[in-house]
């Protein structure tokens, strides 16, 4: 027999006025189960919390239900007050008299019976609350970076710097990303590696950072705070140990034709080499596809030269164990292939180039030492049209979103080559300017105004090579459509920002949700940029969407501060408003079947297998678990499941069922 | 000695089963039967009057535990069977043996992907009558349906054959067994079987593989099966997954798009 | 179906509402001072994925005209995608039953959100004003009062 | 008590008689591939092409669910509301067969025989059953094998023999319930006279002896034979609820709040959920333990009490079957069994 108590609040008049409180409460009083009930002028205040404190001391009630503002406002509050008075917060529900029913209705007996029925539907749903008590969950307090370009440097020397052990994989032999293969950066003209490999330093040096590098994710299980990430290191084909980065072996490869990535393409590298000079760490990896020694056999120059011998061709990948308790991911973006714009020539004509290959010529670590020189004879281009938006904002052939940067860094590599060639002329294609942006728009203004590149606006409908020339065929819509033909020496495409390959199968071993194109999503656009809907992981960076620097480096220092928050605590404290999968005696053990369709509902990836065993170890049946750390509450799997066999605390199926009932009840 | 006789022999010799689950005559009609040995394969029969779903029995401990099971599969029994196995509920090791294509031979079906074969390249075809009982529910109005269905809840007698029949129900607790709380009363009332019918058939939303197990069970002739029908029929069109059909990931009721359909939400 | 008296005739309508976009647009219309029908009783849920279809048919069951089930726009859901559930089972509960003559006029489906306090005013009324028009409905209350009723003499 | 000799015409007028009197009239009506007993309503047709009902007439006596009381609260107070024995309207049962008319009388042996059961009493005392002679069986009717026959009287208030050469209606009135319903309808009917019942009666073969049953049933408890015999059983209810004889019922509470009623409703041996304990345990855990109980119950624990089985050989189980357990042939097996 249950004894709830039922406090209905008058909130001055905004109830009252309304609402014939004392009505209600007495009306409550003959509910069943109600031991106490009564009405008062602010239920919230002090003396309005102590009445309730009181009654619940001297009737020993097992249940409140407080009528009142919403509970959206003052649960908290009420629940605090049971919770002092030593009765279980979560035995106390609101049922809402304010919002929902004395400010939407008129003064009336309608209003007075509809509080009542409000009131009983909250009665019945009590007298079904179970006590909860919060989830703990340990946490592991250390991070795993999966990235190693600027967000992930970021990332990971933030939560570093906050104390805290981070790992951080990079799939390439060295860190740095995209950044560092760009020549300068927008609009400061700063020198990209000038500010970037100081932080690449930091972090192979900083105690709290383990750096892996040439290695991958294999795959995370886990939830929150207790991950364990598989992570494959590739064999690199040397003894790091042993190997001191001299560079001998780099150098004495006889497979030097291998187009380098780091370039772009538009340089070399040899089979056994070190992605660019600065690269950390420093030393060399041997690339086995293009490798004579793992091709053919023969060879073994380096294994012969190496000083320390520190070469090891039997090398393999090894998969290492890493427990860590969060996890940021940030693995950048790629650009987009540039083959199916076969009118604009890309494959076929050498000095038709990308965006990033034009950063590359411009860099002073370059193939040309910085020399703008074109890539099919050498020579200084003297007319370059700069292209933008290849791909991005084109539905049809590319893809629908701006890729934001390219407006950007299309200024900027004019201003770079107008700097560069004097008395070059540049122009620049474009369909708008989108420059919004800390001194973003001053920067174009100052290419255009200052540095004198041309800017039309319209698009390129082909190029053609004409004697040793470009023909560029386009229109410049800002002169009625007027067609636009240029010579030119060079075309730079500025292709669009795309997402990494492999981030579909990344985003599935890592169970969080990607959208259409492939980018990771956020738990909420705005109010929860860095988060994902997997509770511990965290992105940033160009992985999410396409971003500039300054960009990248908030939200992956925004992610680090997700990180160092959640490893504040000394455990992971959770509401207790969870799913729950029943458990039995034998022979039952719970009524789940094991169907484990729930697992396909469950947006959390919060419900687990667990195998029942009899005592000698054979498992008798496998069922379904919600792992309290990860569950969010929702309860779409208590809808699903069919057996009934799960339930939502504070939501379970007999109070739900009970307040409906209620709610139809006539209570007179 | 027949083949399938022969072919039951073979695999309980081999050790490939332990048991087979197949049909009987009896009656003049066919019933399920199991053999655990040589001696009892010769009644085994499996021809077009084999109308009881089998598959029903791969759920039932007291049956398959402890057994390497052999099922004589009608092509219902087989789209179960496939079913169950998403659904975690086949047991392992267990084969099927179907008629081939040409209803002379007989093969034998050892994985799931086996069955998976067989299933997908033999879509679901619903017979003329059950298509005509359908269109005669679609052209009635709403409260002629209504009047209809509630004559026919009228006279179910909540014996649970429908349950019992069905492959694919095989919760260790139904939820008409659940009074925490007493989701649907358990006496026999046309409310109560409406309520019963409902959970039953939304329960198998996209799960049914259409056999009319339930129908067949049905001591009261009630057409069930019609419910389960125009519902798989609802979400072919809706979903485009096909009764019987296998889906790559869950089920429809776990899964969604987020282009469904809402004209229905204002 | 009686429609007479219709005029004395109060609908009694129960809405199933998740607890973080139309609980809380609800609020608004409180906040707001929007007057509206006192005819709904809502029920919060955490979100409409937890709304089980047999609830509603309690509430039939226990004597509503009508039903509203609400929650929050598409990809607007806390949890991502209860709502994305609860749409889909919805499209196949609804067709079950119209296919068993139940009357689907009666159960009104939207989205409302935190935002939209108005909305929930308007969906209230119109609500309240479509089961007015259908009338009590009472061929579901006479088939859940069987035992009362027609088995009694059996 | 006399025996009549009535025309196929007066049979009809008879029945049509009552119809038209609007007496409450249950009897088999052909829908949805079954013939089933309803209360007759207009339009409706008395079927005639048929062997056996789905169901048997039990529920007039026994509704599959009927509320006992209802009760609300008033805090402390509570408020019974007893629907009492005095709602009930006369019944005629018409064209049961012989073996449901038996049948009826072993129910009430089981709700009036230590304890009577108001309800069950006051809706018997308004019923009359007006059998039906079988002229044709098929192969689940066992009635001649459990001591009844295709055309015994036993329970009847009145059983009609139609006359296979079309020669009318044998009338025999049994009690005088029956003699109250033919004095108002068949008054003006010739007595019966040298009419040959037994030659129009259906030949429904005896297949085993129940005696010869019971007595291998005493030492039967831990036989293998309950296991084979129920292995392909699913566990449904259909043939306890088919069953004219099948008495056993559940107590349910209809709670709600602070009111609630009490309602007995239908059950069935055959699920397991009937003798599931609170605590999880079930004596009865598998469906071999359960078909055992439905057999003894039936063959030896009733035959014990009141000295006949509590099966009267309808049939209507191993028609209803899903998987064609049938009881016949079981019992046939048991008797033969070692």
């Amino acid at each position: 027999m249950s004894k709830i108590g039922v406090f209905i609040c008058h909130c001055g008049e905004n109830i009252g006025a309304t609402v014939d409180c004392a009505k209600v409460a007495e009306a409550a009083a003959s509910m069943e189960g109600v031991a106490f009930a009564t009405d008062y002028k602010y239920m919230c205040s002090d003396p309005g919390q102590t009445l309730i404190k009181n009654a619940i001391r001297e009737h020993r009630l097992d249940g409140v239900v407080v009528g009142a503002c919403s509970p959206r406002m003052h649960e908290p509050t009420f629940r605090k007050a049971c919770a002092e008075a030593g009765l279980n917060p979560y035995l106390c529900e609101i049922a809402n008299l304010r919002e929902h029913c004395s400010w939407v209705h008129p003064k009336g007996d309608d209003t007075t019976e509809k509080a009542i029925e409000i009131v009983h539907g909250l009665v019945e749903k009590v007298r079904r609350n179970s006590p909860l008590t919060p989830i703990h969950v340990p946490i592991t307090k250390k991070a795993l970076v999966i990235g190693g370009g600027i967000a992930g440097i970021q990332a990971a020397l933030d939560i570093a710097n906050c104390g805290h052990k981070v790992i951080l994989v990079e799939k390439e032999p060295s860190i740095g990303g995209h950044m560092s293969q760009l020549s300068e950066t927008f609009p400061t003209l700063d020198c990209s590696q000038c500010i970037l490999t100081p932080r690449m330093v930091e972090v192979a040096q900083h105690p709290n950072i383990t750096l892996y590098t040439y290695a991958e994710l294999d795959s995370l299980s886990g939830f929150i705070g207790n991950f364990e990430a598989k992570i494959r290191l590739k064999a690199k084909s040397i003894d790091e140990s042993l190997c001191t980065g001299c560079g001998l072996c780099t150098t004495k490869c006889p497979q030097k034709k291998i187009p380098s990535e780091f370039n772009a393409g538009l340089g070399r590298r040899t089979a056994i080499y070190v992605p660019f000079p600065q690269a950390v760490p420093n030393k060399p990896v041997i690339d086995k596809e293009h490798c004579t020694h793992y091709r053919t056999g023969k060879c073994g120059v380096c294994e012969k030269v190496c000083p320390t011998h520190a070469i090891r061709f039997g090398q393999e990948d090894r998969i290492i164990n890493e427990q860590v308790g969060a996890v940021v991911v940030t693995t950048g973006f790629n650009v987009l292939g540039t083959d199916f714009f076969p009118e604009y020539g890309y494959g076929r004509y050498a000095d038709v180039i990308t965006g990033l290959q034009f950063e590359r010529l411009a860099s002073a670590s370059g193939p040309t030492l910085g020399e703008i020189r074109r890539p099919s004879d050498g020579k200084v281009p003297e007319k370059v049209v700069f292209i933008a938006c290849c791909g991005s904002r084109d539905p049809a052939k590319g893809i629908p979103y701006c890729s934001k940067i390219c407006c950007m860094y299309t200024a900027k590599h004019a201003m770079l080559y107008q700097h560069k060639v004097h008395g070059g002329e540049s122009y620049v294609f474009y369909m708008d300017i989108r420059a919004g942006g800390k001194n973003y728009e001053e920067f174009v203004r100052r290419a255009i105004e200052e540095d004198h590149v041309n800017y039309v606006r319209g698009r390129v409908a082909r190029i053609y090579e004409k004697e040793g020339k470009l023909i560029v065929k386009g229109v410049d819509t800002l002169l009625g459509a007027t067609p636009v033909e240029i010579e030119a020496d060079m075309v730079v495409l500025a292709t669009a920002g795309v997402s990494n390959q492999g981030s579909e199968e990344l985003a599935q071993k890592l169970h969080i949700s990607y959208d259409p194109y492939k980018f990771f999503a956020e738990a909420h656009p705005k109010l929860r940029p860095v988060e994902t809907n997997t509770a511990g992981i965290f992105v940033a960076g160009a992985c999410q969407a396409p971003k500039d620097i300054p960009e990248t480096v908030a939200t992956a220092s925004g992610a680090a501060a997700k990180v160092a928050a959640l490893f504040s605590q000394p455990d992971l404290v959770r509401e207790p408003l969870v799913a729950v999968v029943n458990r039995s005696a034998p022979p039952v053990f719970s009524t789940c079947v094991g169907c484990f369709m729930c697992q396909t509902a469950c947006p959390y990836q919060a419900i687990e297998r667990e195998e029942i065993k009899d005592r000698s170890g054979k498992v008798i049946k496998v069922v379904a678990k919600v792992n309290p750390g990860l569950c969010q509450g929702c309860g779409t799997c208590v809808a699903f499941c069919r057996s009934k066999s799960i339930d939502l605390q504070g939501f379970s199926n007999q109070q739900m069922f009970a307040e409906v009932e209620a709610l139809l009840e006539t209570t007179n | 000695m027949n083949n399938l006789t022969e072919l039951a022999n073979k695999l309980l010799g081999d050790g490939t089963a332990t048991k087979v689950i197949g049909y009987e005559e009896a009656h003049g009609k066919t019933r399920p039967c199991f053999c655990t040995e040589a001696a009892d394969t010769g009644r085994l029969v499996l021809d077009e009057r084999c109308t009881n779903n089998i598959a029903v029995y791969l759920t039932k401990p007291e049956i398959v535990g402890g057994h390497k099971v052999a099922v004589t599969a009608t092509l219902p029994v087989l789209r179960t069977m496939v079913q169950l196995a998403m659904e975690n509920q086949l047991p392992d090791g267990t084969t099927a043996i179907v008629s081939t294509e040409s209803g002379e031979g007989l093969a034998v079906l050892p994985t799931v992907g086996d069955m998976e074969r067989v299933v997908a390249g033999t879509p679901l075809d619903i017979s003329g009558k059950e298509r005509e009982l359908r269109e005669r529910l679609k052209a009635m109005s709403r409260e002629e349906r209504w009047q209809f269905w509630l004559g026919e809840m009228s006279r179910c007698i909540k014996c649970y054959a429908c349950r019992a029949a069905c492959p694919l129900c095989y919760c260790t607790r139904c939820i008409v067994d659940n009074n925490c709380p007493q989701w649907i009363q358990p006496w026999a009332s046309p409310l109560a079987s409406m309520e019963w019918q409902i959970s039953r058939v939304m329960h198998m939303a996209g799960r049914c593989v259409a056999c009319g197990a339930c129908k067949q069970a049905c001591p009261m002739g009630i057409p069930i099966h019609l419910l389960t029908l125009s519902l798989a029929e609802d979400i072919q069109n809706e979903f485009g997954v096909a009764p019987g059909s296998v889906m790559d990931h869950g089920n429809v009721l776990s899964t969604f798009k987020p282009g469904d359909k809402e004209d229905f939400i204002r | 179906m009686s429609n007479d008296n219709n005029s004395a005739f109060e609908p009694r309508i129960i809405a199933f509402v998740c607890n973080w976009c139309t609980y809380a647009g609800a609020d608004l219309t409180g906040t707001s001072r929007i007057k509206y029908a006192t005819n709904v009783r809502i029920v919060r849920f955490p979100c409409t994925g937890r709304i089980d279809f047999l609830l509603l048919l309690k509430a039939f069951a226990s004597g509503a005209d009508g039903i509203i089930v609400s929650g929050c726009h598409p990809n607007d859901c806390h949890y991502t995608s209860g709502n994305f559930h609860a749409r889909r089972r919805w499209m196949v509960f609804r067709s079950l039953l119209d296919t068993l003559g139940i009357d689907t006029r009666r159960i009104r489906y939207s989205w409302v959100s935190a935002a939209e306090g108005a909305k929930w005013a308007d969906l209230v009324n119109d609500t309240v004003a479509t089961i007015r028009e259908l009338g009590p409905y009472n061929e579901y209350k006479k088939v859940a009062d069987y035992l009362g009723k027609e088995a009694g003499d059996e | 008590m006399e025996n009549l000799h009535i025309t196929n015409g007066q049979l009809a007028q008879w029945l049509d008689d009552m119809r038209r009197d609007g007496l409450r009239i249950f009897a088999p009506v052909a829908q949805g591939g079954k013939t089933d007993f309803k209360f007759l309503a207009e339009g409706d047709t008395v079927a005639e092409d048929y062997v056996q009902t789905a169901q048997s007439a039990k529920r007039i006596v026994l509704p599959m669910a009927e509320v006992l009381f209802s009760y609300r609260k008033h805090g402390k107070d509570i408020e019974v509301a007893n629907p009492g024995t005095d709602r009930f309207n006369d019944t005629i049962i018409w064209k049961a067969r012989p073996c449901d008319a038996r049948a009826m009388r072993q129910v009430a042996e089981v709700f009036t025989r230590d304890y009577d059961d108001a309800i069950f009493e006051a809706r018997r005392s308004h019923t009359t059953i007006v059998a039906f002679s079988c002229n044709t069986c098929d192969d689940c009717c066992f009635c001649t094998s459990v001591g009844g026959s295709p055309g015994g009287t036993e329970g009847s208030d009145i059983l009609v023999t139609t006359l296979t050469d079309g020669g009318g209606a044998l009338v025999e009135v049994l009690t005088p319930k029956g003699e109250g319903l033919a004095a108002k309808y068949l008054a003006g009917a010739a007595r019966a006279d040298g009419i040959d019942k037994q030659a129009h009666l259906a030949d429904v073969r005896v297949l085993f002896s129940a005696d010869e049953v019971r007595a291998k049933l005493d030492g039967a408890f831990d036989s293998p034979v309950w296991q084979e015999q129920s292995e392909r059983c699913l566990g449904c209810g259909a043939c306890a609820f088919v069953c004219p004889v099948c008495t056993c019922f559940d107590i349910q509470e209809d709670a709600h709040g602070a009111r609630g009623r009490r309602i007995r409703c239908w059950d069935s041996c055959g699920f397991s959920m009937f003798t599931q304990h609170t605590s999880g345990h079930n004596p009865r855990p598998t469906q071999a333990a359960r078909w055992r109980q439905r057999i003894l119950h039936k063959f030896s624990y009733i035959p014990e009490k009141l000295g006949e089985a509590g099966c009267t050989g309808c049939g209507r189980c191993s028609r209803a079957c899903p998987v064609d357990m049938n009881i016949s042939e079981h019992l046939k097996a048991i008797a033969g069994h070692e």
